[in-house]
């Protein structure tokens, strides 16, 4: 039923899955080979059931009914992580890393060598060190997760998981926050893993990464199976259209020009943070400012201090013409200026409360009515904000930590729009959202332009700054190292300034 | 028609309260088949606003046509018995006495202030002008304050010097710890005045593993704890005497109050028990060796 | 195992609702036939209203406390809060006997400086949590050692009296009642409803559950953090001064022993009614519940003579441990949410 | 503000790790200081190993609390625990005294039951929080509740008191000395490393911290997350038994005032050491420290009549709170961390 392939050579096979929470079906007899020593990609819509296939073929969810084979063998996956046992090792979607261990307790929780029951702490550090090394991670192996970036922890995630002599291993989305240099050294590690005979199952939104890694391709829709073809047999297109089932029209829309004369509604001058020293920009009515560099670049750190997040050590904010400095993020949004969060887990959404608590929390000034929530105005704007933002939930009621990520993405742009503000800071918009949904995005920030409001998409992924930005700020080591405009804007000039290879002269 | 009796006193939380709390139900048992038309009813509250919500009960379920009440403490157990009262139960007020004269149509109780100066009157004979004592004291309370102001009172003009006061809480391990650091302390130390049985056993550890119980120095707590009465009995002198403040005034208070309701002569009144000191030669007559007290 | 307890949290999820909503209630129906079938008078009206009269104190302490613990802080200070109150209430009404009389003005003197003392005790656990960075449980375990030890000092080691011309005046505060129901009981009534109106329907509400949900999104939310914790626990120090107000009267007194572990039980009445300690999930409806249960079995075991006096503590823990597993399975889910 | 909160936080990254370690040793070395300016007496050998002897009691339990709420729960049985754990150690010695007579068997017969006693009780807090999901803190108010009043009950009010015969061979327990420090001492020291190898060398100490950092992480990764947070009650139970062991040769007694409020002092040893109450994060070093600052605030107001009695309590609380805001850096970052 696998395109014919002969079932000796398939390790984990899930044979006619389905799935339900609840009432809610998620996944309709779904099958799926994974053979050892093959890069096999899964893609399809944001919800459509990816994650969800993952879990039950690692053991964290049991199928509600079909057949699990493993080495051609029916089996019932120990749950929790026991499939690790077996040689099934899964990187959730959500980073599942305690914060306030270490990098070295991370990678070896559950595992820990011992010897005379004493944890051998110099055997497991090196061997740590030894990953770390290899994956090109400079941190240190007594690092606390709480204090490295999403991308670092991504990649002691994937450390983690690489470090488990998989026999099968599954990744959700685990270049979703890793730059493209990132990206390049975490594939070399899988296409080691692949020749030792690992079967690499690889879930992602980046077509062009799946297009370029994976072997063959599954594609889901709403639950349903799709296909499975060869990758060499795939363009990405062909694939978008197929996760889709319809004609995807241009990702990015048209570029609207900005008005030359319109006024400044931001100036930065000479800020300096911690993480941020002397940046200078400006910002202007209805324009889109791209923010690009590689991940620590500063760009975070710059919008956190002017946003009142974090504290300003020197310089100069001005807004609408006049120098103010946000003293708390309720003042900067009461102003007009929001910034939404890259790390949508830890900083962005309520996980155990339901989707309109979590829509309404950043304006929820705006739903006060004589003292109380208006909780009709509140289901209106939910409406609205589902409609706007395609958000599928197929539990309205169901708690934000249960959506799948890509809706969890929606959820949160619309959560920042909701204030209508006049700038409105993007930290990653697109991170773990699907084709379909990107293009609406994208095309949703112009429109947000075309109306006058200023935007800025902080991005590390390369094409997006560059098919929508009107200007783009490169940045390095909490520095500006050059503002591209018009034919400037390509990824050529970009890694230069980026890399520090070229720098626009002061003045 | 029966006659209900409530009778109320704190949960006990240390020996003496125990020995109440036994000798309350030694008298129910041998009142109650006595006169099967009585029926007594005894309820113990952990703190005075229990006990108050306890009153309540006795009054709105259980009827009750008389109290026996040992009140938490005065103030705050006044408003509540009142109450009591209005309901037209007869009130028997045990121990510790109501802030407002003239509800309790009987009073039974021991004597604290006569406690502390007994206590210091016998120091008296046993020290001179210039020697040192400590004290520990109980849990700050109202008792606590008479006791010692007493005692303070009649040592005044003595000589004795009292070096430091502490509290112990009525409670062995208290007293054990205050002791050991006032051991530290204080290099010369005639007798502890440490007004309760149960401090002065910790004391007597503390004098013990320092080393420094000989010498004639001497503890004198207080209460008639049945070991203490016992070890006077034996002729120990480390804690040669006793001050007696009964726990059995609990049981008085209820056979007074019963006779209130089968005496043909009238019972109403005040009836202060002593504070006798218990000296190897009396000990006898004031040991229960069933008692837990 | 997880795999029976996710199949059955999956399918028990509308049923679980249910339960959670009618735990705690079905607890007190519970308690109410038991007691009952113990004695009848149970069910009396003067024995009703005495309980109803009584859950007032923790209930109100507790309506403040759910506050607290729903913003993910914890407030173990408020008994002693209460005799701290209480002491400097009756001190402060009895010097100003001489100057206002026994009346009216004198007894809104000291409710006025009840008021003032909550809220202050309120915003200095506040602030020390808050500004000074310091755990909840070790700021409060603080003030909870000072207030028990100034009142004891205050009172010099005795009881602090009201004096007994005021007490007069104030004692229908206590005693009084309104369309049949006592005083305190409507005072409990209206804390309650404002409680439930603030945390259900209103932006405070959300804020308070944002943050013990999580913290960092509540701050990336513009909510400001530090200022609406501080204000749960003026809320809870609000709240105590508002039971100290309607105690006083009841024994005219304080001392050392005045309110002592009535943080525990607050915190119990709380947790029994389904907020979870950990934060980010309230529910006021539940601790009033809570509160009632707790007082219910007190009055229960001054019901009947069966039990030895000394296991009144076996039987309600005993009791306290069945009333809230009657809802595990709601704990269950409650609990998976928060990690 | 929060601005305010930030920079200090960024900045003192590497200082403040610093101040974290050192942070309750500045404190106790403080308020050594101050007790020898008081009374040079306080340093006196004699009353240092007073100190220390003491200590070891709340010490003992401390170290078991740390895992407890590194994992985290809490416990807030202990003192009871204690209390009931002495009160059948005592009845069990002198019934055993009959037929076994006054000599070392009887005391192992003792020491043995009170061991099993401990990890019978901590294995039932454990299994009412993990299996029966109920929260912890309800639990452990339920069985403090139980054990405080079976140990009434038990003493019928009163105190159980151990055999005179008994005493003198148990004697050495609590008074003798080993290498010039008192029995209890040594047993702490031995606890305190075992707690520390246990916490810090060991893969359950590992699961300790992955519990109480996030659960689900632990379960995820094959951890038997119930398995270990039950452990975590049974060590707080042999810790326990541990200190009770060498509590009732002391004064041969127990009765209900017996462990009163232990757990209160327990618990604040532990975050007083730097352990985050939320859990994930657990010093033993810091542990003992705590044990040790709480004991000396207590000595060193046994030296001093400079205070009123009644303030002591005051003293006390103030103490607490500023030895915990002298590392206050720090928590503000270990909070942050817990969101
Ligand atoms: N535990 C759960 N309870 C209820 N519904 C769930 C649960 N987990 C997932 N779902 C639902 O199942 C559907 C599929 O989710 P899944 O996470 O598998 O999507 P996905 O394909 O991974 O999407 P994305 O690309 O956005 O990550 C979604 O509608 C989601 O809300
Ligand atoms: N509060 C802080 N304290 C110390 N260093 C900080 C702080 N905030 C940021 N930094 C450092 O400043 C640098 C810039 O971080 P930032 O998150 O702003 O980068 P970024 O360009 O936004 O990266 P990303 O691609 O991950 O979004 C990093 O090296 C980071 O570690
Ligand atoms: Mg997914
Ligand atoms: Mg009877």
């Amino acid at each position: 039923m696998l395109d014919g392939q002969s079932s000796t050579t398939l390790v984990l096979e899930a044979d006619r899955i389905s799935k339900s929470f609840g009432a809610v079906p998620v996944l309709f007899s779904v099958s799926m080979g994974i053979r050892a020593g093959e890069v096999h990609a899964l893609i399809g819509e944001n919800g459509a059931g990816k994650s969800t296939l993952m879990k039950v073929l690692s053991g964290f969810h049991t199928p509600t009914s079909g057949r699990i084979l493993f080495d051609g063998e029916e089996t019932v996956l120990p749950p929790d992580g026991g499939a690790e046992r077996l040689g099934i090792v899964l990187i959730h979607q959500e980073l599942n890393l305690a914060e306030q261990m270490t990098v070295e307790e991370n990678i070896y929780l559950g595992r820990e060598l011992t010897r005379n029951g004493v944890l051998d702490r110099e055997t497991m550090r090196n061997k740590v060190r030894g990953y770390l090394d290899e994956i090109g991670l400079d941190i240190s192996t007594s690092a606390r997760i709480a204090d490295l970036s999403i991308a670092e922890k991504q990649m002691v995630e994937i450390v983690k998981a690489i470090s488990r002599n998989a026999r099968v291993l599954i990744m959700d989305e685990p270049t979703a926050v890793l730059t493209e240099a990132e990206t390049a050294l975490f594939f070399r590690q899988v296409e080691k893993l692949k020749k030792t005979g690992v079967a690499v199952v690889f879930v992602s939104h980046k077509l062009s990464e799946v297009k370029l890694i994976a072997d063959r391709i599954t594609i889901l829709r709403d639950g349903q199976w799709i296909g499975t073809k060869d990758a060499d047999a795939l363009s990405p297109d062909a694939m978008a259209q197929m996760m889709v089932g319809r004609e995807l029209s241009d990702l990015y829309p048209p570029m609207h020009e900005v008005d030359v004369d319109a006024e400044l509604v931001l100036e930065v001058r000479n800020l300096y943070s911690s993480g941020v020293s002397d940046v200078s920009f400006d910002l202007r009515k209805g324009e889109i400012l791209g923010f690009s560099g590689l991940i620590g670049a500063g760009r975070t750190a710059v919008f956190e201090a002017v946003c009142g997040l974090a504290p300003i050590e020197s310089g100069q904010v001005f807004f609408e013409g006049r120098e103010t400095r946000f003293a708390s993020v309720a003042a900067a949004r009461d102003a007009g200026v929001a910034y939404l969060t890259k790390d949508r887990k830890a900083k962005g959404l309520l996980l155990d409360k339901q989707m309109r608590p979590n829509l309404t929390l950043f304006a929820l000034p705006k739903f006060v009515r004589r003292f109380g929530i208006d909780t009709k105005a509140e289901d209106k704007a939910m409406a609205r904000a589902i409609r706007r933002f395609d958000i599928r939930a197929r539990d309205p009621k169901i708690n934000v930590g249960d959506m799948s990520g890509g809706n969890q993405q929606k959820l949160l742009l619309a959560k920042i729009i909701e204030t209508d503000p006049q700038v409105v800071i993007i930290d990653e918009p697109t991170r773990g959202i699907d084709v379909g949904t990107k293009q609406q995005v994208y095309h949703f920030i112009a429109a947000l332009a075309a109306e006058g409001v200023s935007v800025v998409v902080i991005s590390s992924e390369m094409p997006e700054v560059i098919g929508i930005s009107h200007r783009v700020v490169v940045m390095r080591d909490g520095q500006v190292m050059g503002v591209l405009t018009g034919d400037d804007i390509n990824e050529n000039e970009i890694v230069r300034y980026a890399a520090g290879l070229k720098r626009e002269g002061r003045g | 028609e029966n006659i209900k009796i409530g009778v109320s006193y704190p949960t006990p939380t240390h020996a003496w309260a125990a020995g109440m709390n036994w000798h309350a139900e030694q008298a129910e048992k041998r009142l109650e088949a006595l006169y099967p038309d009585v029926d007594l009813i005894l309820v113990n509250s952990p703190d005075p606003s229990a006990q108050a919500s306890a009153l309540e009960d006795l009054v709105s379920v259980h009827k009750i046509d008389a109290l026996v009440v040992l009140p938490f403490e005065s103030e705050p157990l006044t408003d509540p018995v009142l109450n009591v009262k209005n309901s037209g139960a007869r009130i028997t007020v045990v121990d510790r006495g109501l802030s407002q004269p003239g509800i309790e149509d009987i009073y039974v109780a021991g004597n604290n202030p006569e406690m502390g100066r007994v206590s210091a009157v016998y120091m008296k004979t046993r020290l001179e002008s210039g020697d040192n004592i400590v004290i520990l004291r109980g849990i700050p309370t109202l008792i606590d304050n008479e006791r010692f102001d007493a005692f303070m009172a009649e040592m005044e003009g003595s000589g004795v010097n009292v070096l430091d006061h502490k509290h112990a809480n009525w409670n062995r391990d208290d007293g054990f710890e205050v002791m050991q650091d006032f051991l530290s302390r204080f290099p010369d130390i005639d007798a502890v005045w440490a007004q309760d049985d149960d401090i002065a056993i910790g004391v007597v550890a503390a004098l013990k593993q320092a080393g420094r119980d000989g010498d004639g120095m001497f503890v004198v707590g207080g209460a008639g704890m049945k070991e203490t009465i016992k070890s006077i009995m034996d002729g120990e002198t480390l804690v040669p005497v006793d001050v007696l403040y009964p726990p059995s005034m609990i049981a008085t208070a209820m056979d007074v109050t019963v006779a209130s309701f089968k005496s043909n002569g009238p019972v109403a009144g005040r009836y202060i028990l002593g504070a006798t000191l218990i000296t190897p030669e009396n000990a006898a007559s004031f040991y229960f060796p069933d008692s837990p007290f | 195992m997880t795999v029976l307890a996710n199949s059955s949290l999956g399918k028990g999820k509308r049923m679980s609702f249910d339960i959670k909503t009618a735990g705690p209630a079905i607890a007190l129906i519970l308690l109410c036939i038991i007691g009952f079938l113990l004695n009848p008078a149970f069910l009396s009206e003067g024995n009703l209203t005495n309980l109803l009269t009584r859950s007032a104190f923790i209930g109100i302490i507790a309506v403040g406390a759910t506050f607290v613990i729903t913003a993910g802080g914890i407030d173990l200070s408020v008994g002693s809060m209460a005799a701290a109150i209480a002491g400097v209430m009756i001190i402060i009404m009895n010097s100003a006997v001489e100057t206002l009389g026994p009346g009216l003005a004198t007894v809104l003197l000291g409710c006025g400086c009840s008021i003032v003392l909550g809220i202050g005790a309120g915003w200095i656990n506040g602030m020390l949590t808050t500004k000074g960075k310091i755990e909840a449980f070790i700021v409060t375990l603080g003030t909870m050692g000072i207030y028990r030890s100034l009142v004891t000092y205050f009172a010099d080691g005795g009881t602090l009296s009201l004096d007994f011309a005021i007490r007069g005046t104030y004692r229908p505060v206590y005693y009084g009642s309104f369309l049949g129901l006592p005083i305190p009981v409507w005072v409990f009534i209206v804390v309650a409803v404002l409680g439930w109106f603030l945390l259900n329907r209103t932006a405070f509400g959300r804020y308070c559950t944002a943050i013990g949900s999580n913290e960092a999104v509540a701050k990336y939310s513009a909510i400001k953090v530090d200022r609406v914790k501080t204000m749960t626990y003026v809320i809870q120090g609000l709240c105590v001064s508002l039971a100290t107000i309607i105690y006083v009267p009841r024994l005219g007194s304080a001392s050392s022993s005045t309110g002592v572990l009535w943080e525990l039980e607050a915190i119990a009445a709380v947790i029994i009614g389904g907020t979870v300690l950990k934060g980010g999930y309230g529910r006021i409806g539940g601790t009033i519940l809570g509160a009632l249960i707790l007082t219910t079995i007190g009055n229960i075991l001054n019901f009947t003579d069966l039990i030895s006096n000394y296991l009144n503590g076996t039987m309600q823990g005993l009791i306290i441990i069945i009333a809230v597993w009657l809802q595990r399975g709601d704990w269950g889910k409650a609990k998976a949410k928060t990690n």
